[in-house]
């Protein structure tokens, strides 16, 4: 879609179509299955039948390749964080990253001591949405999945960045 | 031959019986279902047994709070924490100028100019709240949900905004504490 | 745990002078000089009487002190359901243990660990890599002297917290 | 390896992957669908634990045990609580030693929950993973209405337990147990006895049972290949010799003795077992009791070390804690009952297709925090 | 409406040279049947995320959320997805066959449209009604593995070479029980062409029951549940999903496709669905006739059955997807060769006798 995106002046036909598609973009934004440690586990019940994450049009997908959202759950270790970069630059391009739990975030319980732990994911990759939490409870995950979604949704993919 | 036919009976039976379970699942949908639509449904539906009552939890894992009036700085939650993200500054005062008082009674003798908690790192591990004389540093909701509503949503989209700061002390209201008032000599 | 006596009894008559006799007596453990493990440890998986026949856990351990470098075995036999817990002391510039790992396929794993931890090299292990570690780690980080290094390929380790501490 | 000799493929199952149950990485030599040389690579999720011990206090250290094993946290905790306060002689009352034993065990129904949930899930059956999840969320429930939190609870501590009871915990429990003990003939329908999921898990991964000791394997792994070791009843710690169970051992009632459904088995019989020790506990737990009684001032042992062993839901969760009087333990090694039972993986799985791998993986039930501590 | 009555109909209104008549025509019938298609993936994806949320006691897509809605009860879901797809920046591995990673999804998309061409949606409903047809789905339904194996050979990554490998063996070994058991059929019509067969289905046989090939006789009953057990074999759908085995091969042979081209694969796997589970309806349940054999005749009735045999065929292969656990490659090989195919010839040698005796 590279050709598409930002060409565009401002008028009314570029901002309904922006509607269109950023809205498109929000609803079926599938996860990309990207468990490390206890903040997964607390994933796997946010996905299982009480806490439905395809409620919000999210579906569970074992490939880079076609994911938009990696939520990133659990303690990134240096070890680990060549691997985190090496799935986030394959994923599809409108990616975005949601660090879950005080591990993703900062280190976590482990940044003092941690010797082996990446002190918080944003120094390898970009992230859109922190969630607070050692693990954080489903309902706060989804809550930033949903704070992950209005911020795609007011994105404006085709007009013209200033 | 007979455990040839034995075997693709038996994996007929064996798997009628799960399709039988997985259509009972599918028609009892709407009273079997146990999911809890988090944006318009809140937490506990104790009448479909999701969750309990909020009064009777011993305590619920969410944000911590501080009570800033009533802390004394004593530092006793600094030293608990296993992973250091309480961050204290408590200036001494000037001898008599008076504080006030604590909701429980006891004097402040010392100026709380800085108390950060790092909510990125805290591991919710609830251990500062045990040591505190004045009850002052609790985790929001159960409880003492009627000091601080329960408050587990407070995601962000950049990190500093995740780093809480309870001190309500201005710059200048902290020099001019700190300043002792020029001592009058008497003049004889 | 009176068990711990009896054997330091059976190995003091099999293998003269390798038990360290413990200055007041007491029974938690049996102090060994490190040369003839490899043979007390085929003896006491394969006689009779001890039958230990499953490595539950080896520790290594930095005591701090000068010569604290110590591996630590504990052992369980599932037929005779008894335990005990053999030390073994290292000195600290070229720490080196026979290796029991064709003894037990477990220790496999649980030397290459100590060794990964603390540096002690065990002598006659078939593949002594590091176990959790990446293999370009520089150091032995369970030793008390270790610094936790700064930079590890391009990622910075310790926290930075502007303006915090 | 078969007739027709291919080359050989190695394949890395990386860190990523759906079905390694965390950042867990095999290198696998490949001769066409069998595999001919498995080695696991771990070391992805090392988080220092040891590190950490020694420098914090006793009392710190115990929300980092949860987080070693984050499935059964309870289990943990209990194990290094009970190491200490061995350490210190402390005799903890009555109610509590109840209290940890309802806690421990409703902890090994949810971490077997979770595993034979997992384990269908990588034999390819997704629903009884959610019917399996559906009631580890119950079970949940009851942990956050006594310590607040879901997962990682911080709740044993040394010399008692943080919170008591809440009200409506025993009517809570009691209709718990009532409406689980019929869903588990539900899972034992869809599941167990399918006849796809016995083709699949049947024969499969065999372990005996000398390979087991000798790598060390312990729990319900070491129950399926037969051999009848479980701390509970031959090293009865707590007040566990106080309850009637009895501990299941794989017979071969599918497959031959050791194989992966006998792993299967024998955990879907413990949640039997556990849910016998809990109603036993309910009835029998006193009524008062203040829970706070033998919290030590300061936790600050004497000199000297134990080694000491619980059976947590994945084996022998032992903890070598060596104390020099100061409140900062000297070292504390965590004996992972998780990390023998992979290295065992590497001599069961070999020789088997690449499907199998991924269900005898999932039959040892493996959690990389206990692994790589 | 076959091809040769649009060109009638055409022909009357303003006679121009029948080769551009013909394309036209042609054109026409290939829209619709796209449109048919697409419209498939989009309520079947709907429904198979809603019937397995029932099935698992949760509620699937809801397009819940504050000003977020993808519909009442999550209508718009698939419509979303597709949309979202169509964004999805495509990537084309550097290491991969370019040309073949292009082709492959638009051949296994082809395997599934053309053979819609001759599938009867109602007495007149259908493309082109050939004399062969039944003949020439099945011939054109086992295209689809070539782009299979293509997508996998090309995307240059290990699991989807294993995933590719896999389902090429599946896919062949499933065919020979499929065309065996849809033979037996053919021995009660004897006809191959599509609209033949199902008006040999009309009347009742014993009294109450529809004259089904299904209620024919005991042995095409069986044939019935070998054709589906193959035609579920076909679309790569559990129980026999391992190409594409989400927890042993991550995505199977689509792991490297991504954006619109990943979407094709979807679309022709509900198609593949649409073909096979037309076929069976047809075979075995009568196509467009009625059940009750007065009621309810006539054209658009016949659409009408046709669609409500089609989604509960539909709805059994959902069914399937969210029960079983899956099989093993060999464990698969062995059902087809030593299981269906040995009951699919005692079947046919059944029904020969069958209509021998009973005539």
């Amino acid at each position: 879609m590279g050709f598409l995106e930002n060409r565009f002046e401002d008028n009314i036909i570029t901002a309904k179509l922006d509607q269109i598609l950023s809205w498109a973009r929000s609803t079926s934004a599938w996860y990309f299955q990207f468990g490390l440690a206890c903040c997964a586990i607390e994933m796997m019940a946010t996905a299982a039948s009480r806490h439905d994450l395809e409620r919000i049009g999210m579906m569970p997908r074992s490939s880079p390749r076609q994911a938009d959202v990696m939520i990133v759950a659990g303690t990134v270790t240096l070890k680990m964080a060549s691997r985190v970069k090496l799935l986030y630059d394959q994923m599809a391009d409108p990616k975005y990253v949601i660090s879950m739990g005080s591990c993703a975030n900062s280190g976590g319980p482990y940044s003092r001591q941690g010797y082996h732990v990446l002190k918080g994911v944003d120094q390898i990759i970009p992230v859109d949405v922190y969630v607070p939490g050692c693990p954080p409870r489903p309902e706060s995950l989804i809550e930033g999945l949903l704070k992950l979604q209005d911020k795609i949704r007011k994105e404006r993919p085709l007009t013209k960045k200033k | 031959m007979k455990n040839y036919f034995q075997n693709i009976w038996q994996s007929i039976t064996t798997l009628l019986i799960g399709l039988g379970i997985t259509i009972k699942h599918m028609f009892k949908a709407r009273k079997g279902n146990v999911t809890l639509q988090y944006p318009e449904e809140k937490w506990p539906r104790p009448e479909r047994n999701i969750g309990f009552d909020p009064k009777n939890y011993n305590i619920i894992r969410s944000k911590l709070h501080v009570d800033i009036d009533d802390c004394i700085g004593c530092r006793k939650c600094e030293r608990a924490c296993p992973v250091g993200c309480i961050k204290i500054d408590a200036l001494k005062v000037p001898k008599e100028t008076d504080l006030g008082l604590t909701s429980s009674g006891t004097t402040k003798r010392l100026l709380i100019s800085r108390f950060d908690i790092d909510m990125t790192e805290c591991m919710f591990c609830n251990l500062c709240t045990y040591p505190c004389p004045e009850d002052c540093i609790f985790m929001t909701g159960g409880p003492n949900s009627e000091k601080q509503p329960l408050d587990y949503e407070y995601s962000q989209y950049d990190r500093s905004r995740l780093i809480f700061k309870f001190a309500n002390v201005t710059k200048n209201d902290i020099r001019r504490i700190t300043t002792a008032p020029p001592v009058q000599q008497e003049i004889l | 745990m009176i068990i711990n006596q009896k054997v330091s009894d059976i190995l003091e008559v099999k293998f003269p002078g390798v038990v360290i006799l413990p200055d007041e007596p007491h029974n938690d453990f049996i102090q060994i000089h490190p040369e003839k493990w490899k043979e007390i440890a085929k003896f006491i998986k394969t006689d009779s009487e001890l039958k230990f026949d499953s490595c539950q856990c080896i520790t290594g351990v930095d005591l701090g002190i000068e010569d604290g470098l110590e591996v630590r075995y504990n052992f369980h036999s599932m037929q005779l359901k008894h335990k005990i817990e053999i030390r073994i002391a290292v000195e600290r510039k070229n720490p080196s243990i026979p290796s029991i790992e064709q003894v037990w396929r477990g220790a496999n794993w649980l030397e290459r660990e100590v060794y990964d931890m603390y540096g002690i090299r065990f002598k006659g292990h078939r593949d002594l890599r590091r176990m959790l570690l990446p293999d370009d780690w520089k150091g032995w980080p369970l030793r008390k002297d270790y610094k936790t290094p700064n930079i590890y390929n391009g990622m910075k380790i310790p926290k930075v917290r502007k303006g915090w501490d | 390896m078969g007739l027709v000799h291919a080359e050989e493929m190695t394949l890395n199952i990386g860190p990523q992957h759906p079905s390694t149950h965390g950042v867990l990485r095999l290198k696998v030599k490949t001769d066409g669908e069998i595999i001919s040389e498995i080695t696991p690579v771990i070391g992805y999720l090392h988080r220092c634990f040891e590190k950490h011990c020694e420098n914090l206090s006793y009392e710190q250290v115990i929300p980092f045990t949860d987080r070693c094993d984050y499935i059964a946290a309870m289990n943990n905790s209990f194990g290094y609580v009970l190491a200490v306060e061995k350490l210190m002689d402390i005799q903890v009352p009555e109610r509590v030693e109840y209290i940890r034993v309802i806690m421990a065990e409703y902890n090994r129904i949810a971490s077997h929950l979770l595993a034979l949930g997992t384990f269908g899930l990588d034999v390819g059956a997704y629903t009884p993973f959610l019917y399996m999840f559906r009631d580890r969320e119950r079970i949940l429930d009851l942990f956050e209405i006594t310590c607040g939190a879901r997962l990682l609870y911080n709740y044993m501590w040394v010399g008692g337990v943080s919170h008591d009871l809440p009200l409506g915990f025993m009517e809570a429990s009691y209709r718990f147990l009532d409406e689980f003990e019929k869903n588990i003939n539900e899972y034992h329908n869809i599941l167990s006895y399918n006849k796809i999921f016995i083709e699949r898990s049947a024969d499969v991964g065999i372990m005996p049972k000398d390979v087991a000791i000798d790598y060390g394997v312990t729990g319900p792994n070491l129950r399926g290949s037969g051999v009848k070791w479980d701390l509970r009843k031959d090293e009865p710690y707590s007040i566990y010799n106080r309850f009637k169970f009895d501990v299941p051992v794989g017979t071969g009632i599918m497959g031959s003795v050791g194989d992966c459904w006998d792993r299967y088995w024998v955990r879907a019989e413990e949640m039997q077992e556990s849910i016998k020790i809990i109603r036993q506990a309910l009835d029998k737990i006193p009524r008062e009791g203040n829970v706070h009684e033998a919290l030590p001032k300061k936790v600050r042992p004497p000199k000297g070390s134990i080694y000491f062993r619980t059976e947590s839901p994945r084996g022998d969760l032992g903890y070598y804690i060596i104390s020099d009087g100061t409140p900062t333990p000297l070292r504390v090694k965590m004996r992972s009952p998780a990390f023998t039972a992979l290295s065992a993986l590497s001599e069961i799985a070999t020789g088997w297709m690449l499907s199998d791998v991924l269900v005898i993986l999932g039959s040892l039930d493996i959690v990389l925090g206990e692994i790589d501590r | 409406m076959t091809i040769d009555n649009i060109i009638q109909w055409f022909q009357s209104w303003f006679p121009v040279n029948v080769m551009v008549l013909f394309i036209t025509s042609v054109l026409i019938a290939a829209v619709v049947i796209f449109a048919i298609m697409a419209v498939n993936a989009l309520v079947a994806v709907y429904a198979e995320r809603k019937i397995s949320a029932f099935m698992q006691d949760r509620v699937g897509p809801m397009g819940q959320g504050p000003g977020l809605h993808a519909g009442k009860w999550g209508l718009l879901q698939t419509i979303a997805d597709t949309i979202k797809l169509i964004l999805k920046e495509d990537i084309i591995p550097k290491a991969a066959d370019k040309k073949l990673f292009i082709i492959a999804p638009f051949i296994i998309f082809l395997g599934a449209f053309i053979a819609l061409a001759a599938m009867p949606f109602g007495p007149y409903l259908i493309a082109s009604d050939m004399n062969i047809g039944i003949f020439y789905i099945l011939a054109v339904s086992s295209f689809g593995v070539i782009g299979i194996i293509l997508a996998a050979w090309s995307s240059d990554n290990k699991w989807s070479l294993y995933g590719g490998m896999r389902s090429a063996a599946q896919i062949i070994s499933y065919e020979i029980p499929a065309a065996l058991s849809l033979v037996s059929v053919l021995l009660l019509t004897s006809t191959l062409s599509m609209q033949g067969i199902i008006q040999s289905q009309a009347g009742t046989v014993w009294g109450f029951l529809p004259n089904w090939n299904i209620f024919n006789n005991p042995f095409s009953f069986l044939a019935f549940f070998i054709y589906f057990i193959a035609g579920v074999a076909e679309t790569n759908r559990t129980p026999f999903d391992i190409p594409e085995a989400e927890s042993e091969l991550v995505a199977g042979f689509h792991t490297e496709y991504s954006g619109m081209r990943w979407a094709f694969f979807f679309l022709s796997e509900y198609g593949n669905m649409l073909v096979v589970c037309g076929l069976t309806v047809v075979a075995f349940l009568g196509g467009w006739q009625s059940p009750i054999a007065g009621v309810m005749e006539g054209a658009w009735w016949g659409l009408f059955w046709f669609l409500t045999k089609l989604t509960a065929t539909i709805f059994i292969m959902i069914w399937f997807r969210w029960t079983f656990p899956r099989l093993r490659v060999d464990q698969l090989m062995n059902v087809a060769w030593k299981i269906l195919l040995p009951i699919a010839l005692f079947n046919l040698f059944g029904v020969a006798i069958w209509t021998l005796l009973v005539g």
